[in-house]
């Protein structure tokens, strides 16, 4: 299986015994082929069973989407794409063993993030260490970007601690009497669900909101009275969740059930989820959530990304969906400007490329600092009338901000 | 300094918490008497039962609490087939040992299958009264809860009626107390074991019926559920039902009100510390129960 | 004693083992072979307790785990040179084994399962909870003892010192197997009731191995965090881990010194194959969990002690014609084609 | 003796309750423990065995009550042959066993240890009857007929074993080291009421470390040694015997003592 994938292209770059050496492994039997009809190997390991497997899987659409999209459109360099991906099980061993293989045993031509921080950071070194160019849909964490790591790339608008940051401007433009004045934030121990909430407790804390509850819990929890009760006895005026889905549909239930009625509520992951009206019984008017995505965003790219993903899948695509396509997008437009997409040199011209360009992606244009960190913020949306829309920044609203939030 | 109603509010859920502990503990302590078996699967066929009702309420419509109409039954067969067919076979020597080891490999399977059929993404019934609560004494408390909570009291009432009341309870005490002398006074010891399983595999199938109605399920759930479960038969006593039942409410309890001063994580550790102050100070567990320091 | 068919195998398999790295076509495989070795490594220190006292720890990937945060915390926090760190930890860890070890061995088989089970859990919630130092769940970074190094090098430099480890292990195992404490242990495995009676002092003996076990785990621990770099609580304090561990050696043969190096490389190729045959569906679990179930119903002695017993049949019985080849058999052939190449 | 079965009285002396007739006995594949053992009770008779340390005498137990199939050799109950039935075949055919320590359920209350006696018994009336009997017999086990069974003395227990095994109405009562951890007050009781199931109808096999004590009490006394009987005859007989009390029965016999026998 290994060796059918495995290609001749350093063929010559790397001189006679190399090419003995792999012709004698790969047996395809076309040892002869120039580099140039080749297909492009885009190396990826997903999880796509364990804990992060939802998301693994949604971010694979978005993979195969951008590799279907690329390749009916003729590819890159008139290349095909070839997608290799493999299973990390949720697993950090497993991340490094898969991105060893792909880059040592698979010789992929490029290699892609996976999914979530606890990943990506390892996954990141392997690809450091080899000198390949490492563009990630996931690891929004500032801790990624903390690890010295030149040759990563978010590809997203912002890293999770600047999620909330138009939420916060609105917040701290009202007029003193109106503010929340107690908020209660609630993160589930990973990452970027706390980088989200603790984003926006900085920068509430520093205005003199107070916190009066900062409840951390672990990923595999369940039941959530506990924390409900302890939110719903500080009765705070406002409620920021570092969730991922089902941890902040579970809160909310719970919440519910004490009967907590806070002025605003606002969560990372959760209401963005197509399923999450019927999971709280409906009572979703007025919760808000940042995103990094929407289907109804403007952007060029969008509007056919969409259609086409929509037509693959049938149905729109989401925010992890988007991301894996922005980042085959980062990728693509550097093999483009570059002209190359190999192991060896190649791989330094991209990263210098990424590093010195802006990119227009269906997430909007994105450029990057020195440490990879995406130059932007999320949009915030909000559970208005039924549906969730676009409240803030002001300039691309859809709908207008509900505050404070009818009960639920 | 906590106000009093959220004291209240946590000794409350504190307490429904250990009855759902209390009857799976019990499962626990039951195969532990009868085969000095550590039977790691517990949870995982606890996970398993969850699923099932899940399953029942969104692909057939139904209440959830309709699955057990199938699945209590469905578990004590289980249960006698994974005792005569697998456990019984071990080698006596090294049964206790070994058993850890295939009731490990069972839960592995158990996972596995969950993970392949419903995916691992985390699932939980939707109830038309899920988020509904009664006002208490100034405490709310769940209706799901209340009805988790009274599924566990019924449970155990039943099995302690019919450890108590019926001739199979007798003779399945007697198994549990000592076997030879059982088979003397004419038990068939074999049978009334596998039966016994069978019971304790059907307490995993109401407790896990309890806990699909308000908590979230994944396959890889069972581990979170096994530990508090193993501290909690060690404390009580290793094969005392009772000594188990009162570790698991105050043990709960404990946990419930820790969760006020030291967030949910912290509050998990009081388990491995009773645990470990158990096994140090009084190996024998704090609620009677003799087999501990046998075995 | 060492007759010549052993020391000639023994050669051979060291030679096997060393000449790997020249033999690996890229770094991959050569990190494959380092995640083997460490798994033998891990199987092989279990075995200390598990082979000599019966006793069966599913909580070993805990000392493994805390090996490398301890080594990755003195590196980090004290600024010790990565193999001082190491070293340090180990003995850290050897020393916490011994008020565990108090606990755990008081009480017998079952509640020390229930123990081992209950250190992994426990240390799971603390290093993931007590993040100012642990790092948390944003995990933990361990600095690369040879930062100059290319990561081919890399992966060659560590193979060698796993393989190392290894060595002591082994080295470690086969003298305690020879010695009169190591029968007192093997007493313990069969009766510790009639151990006790006989004058062997149980509690002390299997303390003593316990907190030798617990060393060389947590060696293979630190070792692996040195290679590997990213400590996380969920991965390094995993049941799953431990549990390969158990099955590695007793797929292997507990009772046997190479048994649960054997254990390894099987099981190791398994996982492999596990993953690579179900794909993104977690079949594999199902397939382990068969493997334990199979093992522990129909295996509990080991492979190597049933091909051992085979070739003695074969041995006594060199008249019989007709060699029937079984599934013992073919393993036997598999494995020494692996060992040799 | 006010509780006497008026059945076993009219059987009495007949013929043997239990017979084990050239038995080989032993565990796994190791030698056998029992080479060619036989041995007959009486009805109305209580036998003794004694013999040294691994004579063999509790393998003769676990045979003769269908623990442990014999290699070779016959049983016969009531002198059906019973050869190779499990323990409740045994049971069923009128063999109790009464098992070395303590056997009671711990966690059950002396009540119910003794009803589980009668567990084979479908007859409500007639457990009923039976347990009325052994309450009589042993006015302990009414005194304490509410608690738990491991809460009595060493003493108590056995006695509420012997009540359990009566339970059935066994033709004989197989006890295995009776006075095993008791007292010396306790064991005097403990032979005592040996004697009065004997009296009641019950035929006893007994084994015994406590020799001297239990041949005080029992009609009929055979040395065991390497698996086979080595004499056996009249207790009175065995006790009487100074070359056998310095082999088998610790030294010379004691002090003549007041011993009750009644």
């Amino acid at each position: 299986m290994r060796s059918s994938l495995r290609r001749t292209r350093w063929a010559t770059a790397l001189g006679a015994t190399t090419i003995l050496a792999l012709g004698a492994c790969s047996g395809d039997g076309d040892g002869g082929s120039t580099a140039t009809d080749d297909p492009i190997l885009v190396g990826i390991s997903l999880p796509l069973t364990g804990d992060f497997s939802e998301p693994g899987k949604g971010v694979q659409q978005g993979y195969e989407a951008w590799a279907k999209i690329t390749n009916d459109k003729g590819g890159l360099l008139g290349r095909q794409i070839q997608l290799k991906i493999l299973d990390d099980q949720s697993n950090a061993d497993r991340v490094v063993a898969d991105y060893e293989q792909l880059i040592g045993s698979d010789e992929a031509d490029l290699v892609v993030g996976p999914f979530s921080t606890r990943l990506v950071v390892p996954a990141a070194r392997v690809a450091e260490e080899y000198g390949m160019l490492f563009v990630e849909p996931a690891g929004a964490a500032k801790e990624v970007f903390s690890q010295g790591f030149k040759n990563l790339f978010y590809a997203a608008p912002a890293v999770a601690n600047d999620h909330y940051n138009h939420l916060a401007e609105y917040l701290l433009a009202l007029p003193a009497d109106k503010r929340p004045k107690t908020v209660a934030y609630a993160a589930m121990d990973d990452p970027f669900a706390q980088g989200t909430a603790y984003g926006l407790k900085d920068k509430l804390e520093a205005a003199g909101i107070k916190t009066v509850v900062n409840e951390v819990y672990p990923p595999n929890t369940t039941d959530f009275s506990s924390i409900a009760a302890k939110i719903a006895s500080s009765k705070a005026d406002m409620l920021v969740g570092g969730s991922q889905y089902q941890d902040g549909v579970n809160l909310i239930v719970a919440l519910q059930q004490l009967n907590y009625q806070p002025k605003l509520a606002a969560f990372s992951g959760a209401p963005t989820n197509p399923e999450f009206a019927k999971a709280i019984g409906n009572k979703t008017e007025g919760v808000l959530s940042p995103t990094g995505y929407s289907p109804d965003a403007p952007y060029p790219s969008n509007k056919e990304f969409v259609e086409k993903f929509t037509a693959q899948f049938g149905k729109a695509p989401d925010e992890d969906q988007a991301n894996a396509y922005t980042t085959g997008q980062v990728v693509a437009a550097a093999v483009t400007a570059v002209g190359c997409a190999e192991q060896g040199d190649c791989q330094k011209k991209l990263v210098d490329w990424v590093h010195g360009n802006k990119v227009e992606t269906v997430v909007g244009p994105l450029s990057w600092d020195q440490t990879g960190k995406p130059q932007g913020a999320h949009m915030i949306q909000q559970w208005v009338g039924g549906r969730i829309r676009i409240v803030l920044p002001e300039a691309v609203k859809e709908a207008e901000f509900v505050y404070p939030k009818p009960a639920w | 300094m906590p106000s009093g109603a959220l004291l209240f509010q946590s000794v409350i859920l504190g307490l429904l918490l250990g009855g759902l502990y209390a009857l799976l503990a019990a499962g626990l302590t039951l195969y532990f008497g009868i085969m000095r078996v550590v039977m790691i699967a517990h949870s995982a066929f606890l996970i398993l039962a969850a699923y099932l009702a899940w399953w029942t309420h969104t692909r057939l419509g139904i209440d959830p609490l309709l699955s057990m109409i199938v699945t209590v039954p469905l578990f004590f067969g289980a249960g006698v087939l994974l005792q005569r067919g697998l456990l019984s076979r071990l080698r006596a020597i090294t049964l206790t040992m070994m058993s850890v080891l295939l009731t490990f490999a069972v839960a592995l399977i158990i996972e596995g299958l969950l993970g392949y059929a419903f995916t691992g993404t985390q699932r939980r019934i939707q109830l038309g009264y899920g988020s509904a609560g009664l006002q208490v004494f100034g405490a709310r408390i769940a209706v799901v809860k209340l009805i988790a909570f009274g599924l566990a009291v019924l449970a155990l009432a039943a099995l302690y009626l019919l450890m108590k009341k019926t001739t199979f309870g007798w003779a399945l005490r007697a198994t549990i107390q000592h076997r030879d002398a059982a088979r003397l006074v004419g038990i068939d010891t074999e049978r009334v074991a596998g039966y016994g399983f069978g019971l304790g595999l059907a307490t995993a199938a109401i407790g896990g019926t309890a806990l699909s109605l308000d908590t979230t399920i994944y396959p890889s759930l069972h581990w979170h559920w096994i530990g508090p479960l193993m501290a909690i038969i060690v404390v009580g006593g290793l094969g005392s039902v009772p000594g188990a039942a009162a570790a698991a409410v105050l043990l709960g309890l404990i946990q419930s009100l820790l969760q006020i001063p030291l967030g949910t994580t912290w509050a998990q550790t009081i388990f491995y510390l009773a645990l470990f102050a158990t096994l140090a100070f009084r190996p024998q567990g704090f609620f009677g129960g003799r087999l501990a320091q046998r075995f | 004693m060492l007759s010549v068919s052993r020391a000639v195998g023994l050669v051979v398999l060291a030679a096997a083992v060393l000449s790997f790295p020249g033999l690996a076509p890229n770094p991959y495989i050569l990190s494959a072979g380092i995640v083997v070795l460490n798994y033998a490594v891990l199987a092989t220190s279990w075995n200390f307790v598990g082979g000599f006292t019966g006793y069966i720890s599913l909580g070993h990937g805990a000392l493994a785990g805390l090996g490398g945060y301890g080594t990755a915390l003195l590196v980090t926090k004290a600024g010790l040179p990565s193999f001082v760190a190491l070293a340090v930890a180990a003995l850290a860890v050897a020393a916490l084994a011994v008020p565990i070890g108090l606990a755990a061995l008081r009480v017998r088989g079952a509640s020390f399962v229930i123990v081992s089970i209950a250190l992994v859990l426990i240390l799971l919630l603390v290093f993931q909870s007590w993040s100012s130092v642990t790092g948390g769940s944003r995990g933990l970074v361990v600095p690369r003892p040879f930062p100059d190094l290319l990561r081919p090098e890399h992966h060659r430099v560590f193979y060698y010192l796993f393989a190392g480890l290894l060595a002591l292990a082994l080295l470690a195992w086969w003298v305690i197997d020879r010695s009169r404490f190591g029968l007192g242990l093997k007493a313990i495995r069969e009766d510790e009731d009639k151990a006790e009676a006989l004058g062997t002092p149980t509690f002390t003996y299997k303390l003593i191995v316990f907190v030798v076990s617990a060393g060389f785990t947590a060696l293979a621990g630190g070792l692996y965090a040195l290679w590997f770099g990213d400590l996380d609580p969920v991965f390094q304090f995993s049941i799953l881990t431990g549990s390969y561990l158990v099955l590695m050696a007793l797929l292997g043969g507990v009772r046997n010194l190479f048994g649960p190096l054997a254990g390894a490389l099987i099981v190791g190729t398994a996982l492999e194959y596990f993953k690579g045959q179900f794909g993104n569906t977690p079949l594999h679990l199902v397939a382990t969990g068969v493997l334990l179930g199979l093992v522990v119903m129909f295996m509990p002695d080991g492979v190597l002690p049933a091909i051992t017993g085979l070739w003695q049949r074969l041995r006594k019985s060199p008249q019989s014609s007709i060699r029937e080849v079984s599934a013992a058999d073919l393993q036997t052939e598999r494995q020494r084609a692996e060992v040799a190449k | 003796m006010a509780a006497e079965s008026p059945r076993r009285k009219t059987q009495a002396n007949s013929q043997s309750e239990i017979e084990l007739v050239d038995v080989q006995a032993g565990y796994g594949r190791a030698a056998p423990v029992l080479r060619g053992f036989s041995v007959a009770v009486p009805a109305g008779s209580v036998v003794c065995l004694v013999g040294p340390n691994g004579a063999g005498k509790s393998t003769v137990l676990k045979v003769a009550s269908g623990l442990l199939k014999p290699r070779s050799g016959r049983i016969l109950v009531g002198g059906k042959d019973v050869t190779g039935t499990g323990p409740q075949r045994m049971l069923a055919a009128g063999v109790a066993l009464v098992l070395q320590g303590h056997s009671v359920f711990r966690e059950m209350t002396v009540e119910e240890n003794v009803l589980l006696g009668g567990y084979t018994l479908k007859d409500k009336a007639k457990a009923a009857d039976r347990a009325a009997f052994v309450k009589d017999l042993f006015p302990v086990v009414a005194e304490r007929w509410g608690s738990l069974a491991g809460l009595l003395s060493g003493g108590q227990q056995k006695q509420v074993e012997f009540a359990r095994s009566l339970m059935v109405d066994p033709k004989v009562v197989l006890l295995d080291e009776p006075s095993m951890g008791l007292d010396p007050k306790a064991t005097s009781t403990i032979f005592e009421q040996v004697a009065r199931m004997r009296d009641a109808g019950t035929a006893v096999l007994l084994v015994e470390q406590n020799a001297r004590r239990a041949l005080e009490t029992a009609d009929i006394g055979c040395v065991l040694d390497l698996g086979r009987v080595h004499i056996s005859g009249p207790a009175a007989q065995l006790l009487a015997d100074p070359q056998l009390g310095e082999l088998y029965l610790g030294g010379r016999p004691a002090e003549p003592k007041v011993t009750p026998k009644s």
